[in-house]
């Protein structure tokens, strides 16, 4: 059989692995349904440019393979052929940037409204600080970290005081309301990943990053982490809970804010005080 | 003299015109070619078995032993991704594989196959064999240098490969080597084997540095008469443009080696902030994980380019010699080879759009990364373009080079998606970014290589290799190959993140299983496959075919050299005078389908040759 | 190639693009030793940008403050701290050598073997001098406390950023160091005249050989204007 | 190679006299970066002073005494060109570290 066919059959066959793939997609849960379009723009631009620079190849292979006294072209440079090609092919490249570009420029410009959530990645578990009801996260240190204080939180600042601390890997957030994540590791590279919101960014120790991203979906998510940080890597899951607001309300009154937590310590201190001082 | 430069830039075709019209005494004139500037090379001989084939200062044995102690540690890789490839597929199948073990075998598999197999292959291997016999050289410049670039990378290779004995083994940090896990307890190997691989990649570099002065000076300064550099073969400008990368890519690596010892060692706080593990405040402070990962990705971008640029041009050259045909468009291809080089260095960090830098950077490095798909999209045309009309040799060649082609394209439209950026969200590090540069930067330049090997062969044994088994070779690796990677893009778009050592229960994965188990087969298959092709180069060396000169009617220096294979010196008494490019194949007028480099015009009055 | 050829060729931008398009050398009339020293040096000025590019980095975005150099690096003079002291004479030092190394190169190609190796040597010990002052400028240092994982006056990687770059730069000027006294030699011997084969690499000797090892010598003082800049003056 | 060091020497047999100026030249720079110092000036007249002191003396040193000057066009174009990737590249770092130092004092120190 002339190589040919089976190069040809080669490209048939990823059509039809595309057609009748079972992997695509997970449902999407949160607004950025635009990354999904340039990403299919993108598919099948650049698909349509690989069948047809293949069918090309198989074309010729099979048109003009070995004759003995074949005719053949002897045509170094063809300028105008050039240009038409670096032309079309500038626009079509043009064509899949601004598009990106225009989403990305969404993806970094964080909505006025959007709620800030704290995610502390460590290896190899999540948790989680909201802003009480001041809005505002106060400000933490990773030095500061200790049972007492497991966020770190500056004692002095007043916005850390009604923080929300959720020591757990559950998250719950609320559908249709902008979230901005603030991504803080206390030892290596992390990644907050949920495939459905499409978004994800590094947890980088020393620094905080973020990014944000509007669920509409209520349901229940996992999260992955996506950026190697050591052998717990594959283990390093959590879960992400889109309620509707009235579930949200109820969750988020069930949680201890940092002042009470100082509060229950003293309290344990106390107790443990008082308890030596009768023996 | 300075009516020799005239003469010289006096265009050929005027006075061919002239001789053709009966004027006899100019015949000579028209095979004017400038006198040599440099007086003939001083060269040392090996006399003992030791000088002559182990501290050898001949390109040719450099390049070979570079070439066996490349692919030495490409069987090494290749051994690694089979058994990362059977935890994937059939958990719990490979009794010793355990976490650490799978994140060590994935880095050193990663490791080796980017540095020390593709690029020592490329520039070390195929660079010291041709670039003195191509561009019509008697040697490298420096060929002391040279002997002793190989040993540095032969005692880098000897301490990577130690570093699997140590204690802890080898590192298991993922090839970027991201602090701060690399240094820290929490990752596989991070005592001596980060150490030793640091210590291993600073020894390469060095080596490498010596090595690739000689390349760059060869191609610069020591051309024979009449090569001018509009006149080398494409192969000659991928390696001399990949090694000028190189020159100026891993002083990056260096540096960050250095740092990332000095950290290790010396608990300097380069690349590490404050830092809380299991509990415990460390002593590090103040420093600064992302500025790793830009000097480590000012050297890896490059690098990319560093492995592809000589693939591009050598299956330049193979796709013209064996379909018949001169290379379409020799100007842009060799301009794209160089502006894609040039670019190179502005676009590193789109591997890094979500390592949490500076939000802002996404714009500029997807605008530059979308810009290098231009010149790389005009090569991929000038090849199929090759082909049209041309007189193509169905040979094992070939088909690599058709292979190339189908899996470059792939690749290299995967490259676009991650690219720019807001596509980048939501695919990187996933199993798409896996599947794109395997396709990319591990098959493709795989196929060259291979394709490389079935057209030097004769040159470097004086014998062909099997025809039968080469093809059953070709089929094997091009479709196992394909069919590994190309459904892999799909796991990436499901959101399989890569890197886990296994999936279990996630909801997202089971799906894949299937899948996964497949791709694992198809591994195993074309990793074995590659034993068919060792078998076919063993057997050939003493039962193939002898080749005779020049047995594949190519234009270029190598196959015109006085003995075959060549011998010290390459080029017996006189080095050869070039008077043409090297892809005149069916030139209309001519009586042979191919015009060497070195024919006079006197020669060939009736061909109607392009000036070149 | 006669001497008068390369007289003859074009010069400027137009010379450019006649060396590029022209056979068997781009860079004419230059010897393969010199353009593989150019192109090592371009290298190394790579290794030497990324060093300082990161310190750069580091320094600009660490929280706790930077020392001021000025203070940290005085020296007295009886009872006075004079800013920079040291420093400045290592950079004088520095300089001196660079000139008797550029007078040397010159001698060398006038076949003045005597005056060259002199100044060769004059070189040598200008660089010895440097090398010496660092390691008392390193050794005071670490008599007050800095090192390489901390620092008593403040931000941590001023102690590493310190070591490395000028330990690297100091590893520079002694391999510099080594080399130009196995020069003065060569040239006391006649070997540049004589055109005796090296040991190792069995190639002839020439004089260009000496303008090559000051190339590597002017870069050694060049990367010290930019550490002396970046490092001490900022 | 003879024919080609003879060219050599046309090139670096240059009158003592510029390496004389030359070297002058770099002493009084020197001197003048050290002042810059000794006179503490700040901001930005420090910065400027620094760079241009720099900027000269590197460039003198290159131009006469590494012989750049006398060099042919090809090779100091090869020579300088590649130094703009360094400069994109410190360009970006700058960025990078003021970034890195506004989210690090933000969420670590001031916040609101």
């Amino acid at each position: 059989m002339h190589p040919g066919f089976i190069f040809l059959a080669v490209i048939v066959g990823s059509v039809l692995f595309h057609i009748f793939t079972p992997w695509w997609w997970t449902d999407i849960a949160s607004n950025w349904g635009a990354m999904d379009d340039t990403i299919n723009l993108t598919f099948w631009i650049g698909g349509g440019v690989f069948i047809l620079v293949c069918l090309f190849m198989v074309y010729c292979i099979l048109k003009f393979s070995y004759k003995e006294g074949r005719k053949v072209e002897y045509k170094p440079e063809d300028h105008k052929l050039e240009k038409i090609l670096t032309i079309a092919t500038t626009i079509g490249v043009i064509a899949l940037l601004a598009p990106g570009l225009i989403v990305y420029n969404n993806y970094i410009n964080v909505p006025k409204n959007a709620l800030h959530v704290e995610v502390m990645a460590w290896q190899w578990g999540w948790q989680y600080r909201l802003p009480g009801e001041d809005g505002k996260l106060g400000t933490a240190q990773v030095i500061k970290i200790s049972d007492e204080n497991p966020f770190g939180i500056n004692l002095d600042d007043p916005y850390g005081k009604d923080d929300i601390l959720i020591q757990s890997d559950e998250l719950h957030l609320k559908t249709n309301r902008p979230v901005k994540i603030l991504l803080k590791s206390i030892d290596v590279l992390h990644n907050f990943y949920v495939p459905q919101f499409r978004s994800k960014m590094d947890a980088i120790p020393g620094i905080v990053t973020y990014y944000w991203f509007e669920p509409n979906k209520v349901g229940e998510y996992e999260v992955l982490c996506a950026e190697y940080c050591g052998v717990g890597h594959y283990a390093m899951r959590a879960t992400v809970i889109v309620d509707s607001d009235e579930n949200y309300e109820n969750w988020i009154n069930e949680q201890e804010t940092f002042s009470s937590l100082i509060a229950k310590q003293n309290n344990k201190l106390e107790i443990t005080r008082i308890a030596k001082n009768n023996n | 003299m300075s009516d020799e430069y005239n003469k010289q830039n006096t265009p050929i075709e005027a006075q061919s015109s002239e001789t053709m019209s009966g004027s006899s005494g100019s015949t000579t004139d028209i095979d004017y070619v400038r006198p040599a500037e440099l007086p003939e090379q001083d060269l040392y001989h090996g006399h003992s078995f030791i000088t002559k084939w182990i501290f050898c200062q001949d390109a040719k044995v450099i390049g070979i032993q570079y070439f066996l102690t490349a692919v030495f540690t490409g069987i090494v890789g290749l051994i690694l991704s089979w058994l990362m490839r059977l935890q994937l597929g059939f958990p719990d199948l490979v009794p010793f594989m355990t976490a650490e073990h799978y994140y060590q075998f994935v880095t050193m598999h990663g490791m080796i196959m980017v540095v020390y197999f593709l690029t020592a292959l490329f520039l070390g291997g195929f660079g010291n064999y041709l670039i003195p016999l191509m561009v019509g050289a008697r040697d490298m410049v420096f060929p002391y240098v040279n002997m002793v670039s190989f040993w540095m990378f032969f005692i880098a290779v000897c301490v990577l490969m130690a570093s699997f004995f140590v204690p802890g083994g080898p590192t298991g940090a993922g090839w970027t080597l991201y602090p701060p896990q690399a240094i820290l307890p929490g990752s596989p190997g991070s005592g001596m084997g980060i150490v030793l691989m640091l210590i291993s990649l600073s020894l390469f570099v060095i080596g490498f540095t010596m090595g690739g002065l000689n390349y760059l000076i060869t191609i610069l300064q020591a051309r024979t008469r009449g090569m001018t550099l509009m006149r080398m073969p494409l192969t000659i400008w991928g390696i001399f443009t990949a090694t000028a990368l190189a020159m100026l890519a891993f002083p990056a690596l260096l540096v960050s080696c250095i740092m990332m010892t000095l950290d290790k060692l010396l608990e300097t706080s380069f690349f590490m902030p404050a830092i809380v593990q299991a509990g415990e405040v460390l002593d590090y402070g103040g420093g600064s994980p992302v500025l790793f990962q830009h000097l480590f990705w000012f050297f890896g971008h490059p690098e990319v380019y560093i492995v592809a640029l000589p693939a591009f041009g050598i299956v330049s050259d193979l796709i013209s010699v064996h379909a018949r045909k001169n290379i379409f468009g020799y100007r842009m291809m060799v301009w794209a080879i160089v502006g894609i080089g040039a670019l190179s260095f502005f676009v590193w960090a789109h591997h890094m759009y979500v390592s949490g830098m500076n939000p802002w950077f996404g714009f500029f490095f997807a605008t530059t990364t979308l810009i290098i798909a231009v010149p790389t999209a005009l090569k991929v045309y000038n090849w199929i373009i090759t082909l049209f009309r041309a007189n193509i040799r169905m040979n094992t060649v070939m088909l690599f080079c058709l292979g190339f082609i189908v899996t470059f394209v792939n690749g290299g439209i995967t490259g676009i998606f991650l690219g720019n950026v807001a596509v980048d969200i939501p695919l990187s590090d996933t199993y798409f970014v896996i599947a794109h540069f395997h396709m990319v930067m591990g098959i493709a330049p795989l196929m060259v290589i291979m394709g490389a090997v079935y057209h030097w062969f004769p040159l470097v044994t004086g014998r062909m290799l099997s025809e039968k088994l080469g093809k059953w070779h070709f089929w094997f690796t091009f479709l196992g190959a394909y069919s590994i990677y190309f459904p892999m893009h799909y796991l990436g778009f499901i959101g399989v993140p890569r890197r886990y050592f296994e999936m279990y229960d996630s909801p997202y994965v089971t799906s894949a299983t299937g899948m996964n188990e497949f791709i694992t087969v198809a591994a195993l298959i074309v990793g074995a496959s590659q034993f068919i092709f060792i078998y076919n180069i063993v057997t050939s060396l003493r039962l193939g075919k002898p080749a005779g000169k020049n047995p594949w009617k190519a234009n270029s220096l190598e196959w015109l050299t006085s003995e075959v294979p060549p011998v010290h010196g390459n080029f017996g008494e006189k080095l050869p005078v070039v008077h043409r490019w090297p892809y005149d194949f069916n030139v209309p007028g001519a009586k042979e389908d191919y015009i060497t480099q070195t024919t006079p015009p006197s020669e060939v009055i009736n061909a109607e040759v392009e000036k070149t | 190639m006669s001497d008068n050829t390369l007289n003859n060729l074009p010069d400027g931008f137009k010379g450019m693009s006649h060396d590029m398009s022209s056979d068997q050398t781009a860079f004419k009339g230059v010897q393969w030793g010199k353009v593989m020293m150019w192109i090592f040096l371009l290298s190394d000025t790579f290794i030497f940008s990324c060093f300082l590019i990161s310190y750069m980095k580091g320094r600009a975005s660490t929280v706790v403050d930077w020392p001021n150099t000025s203070q940290v690096f005085s020296l007295h003079v009886g009872d006075v701290p004079v800013p920079l002291l040291l420093i400045a004479i290592m950079t004088f030092v520095l300089i001196t050598s660079s000139g008797t190394m550029a007078l040397a190169v010159k001698f060398g190609y006038e076949k003045n073997r005597k005056m060259c190796a002199w100044l060769i040597l004059a070189t040598a010990i200008g660089g010895l001098t440097f090398v010496g002052m660092q390691a008392f400028e390193w050794s005071k240092l670490i008599h007050e406390g800095v090192r390489p994982w901390e620092n008593p006056f403040g931000a941590k990687q001023f102690g590493s950023f310190f070591f490395m770059i000028t330990g690297f730069h100091g590893t520079h000027v002694s391999i510099g160091v080594i080399f130009l006294f196995i020069f003065a030699r060569k040239t006391f011997r006649g070997d540049f005249d004589t055109g005796k084969r090296g040991y190792f690499t069995t190639m002839k000797s020439n004089y260009v050989a000496i303008e090559i090892l000051g190339l590597y010598w002017h870069f050694v003082d060049l990367v010290w204007v930019f550490i002396f800049a970046f490092f001490y003056l900022w | 190679m003879d024919e080609t060091q003879n060219k050599e020497q046309a090139n670096s047999t240059h009158k003592i006299g510029i390496y004389l100026w030359i070297w002058g030249l770099l002493f009084v720079l020197s001197f003048f970066s050290y002042m810059v110092d000794w006179f503490a000036f700040q901001g930005l007249l420090r910065w400027s002073l620094i760079l241009v002191f720099m900027f000269l003396k590197a460039g003198l040193i290159m131009a006469f005494f590494m012989h750049l000057f006398w060099e042919r066009y090809a090779l100091v174009n090869v020579l300088l060109w590649p130094m703009t990737a360094i400069a994109c590249f410190i360009a970006l770092m700058a960025a990078e570290a003021q970034y890195t130092v506004f989210t690090r004092l933000l969420y670590f120190f001031i916040g609101g």
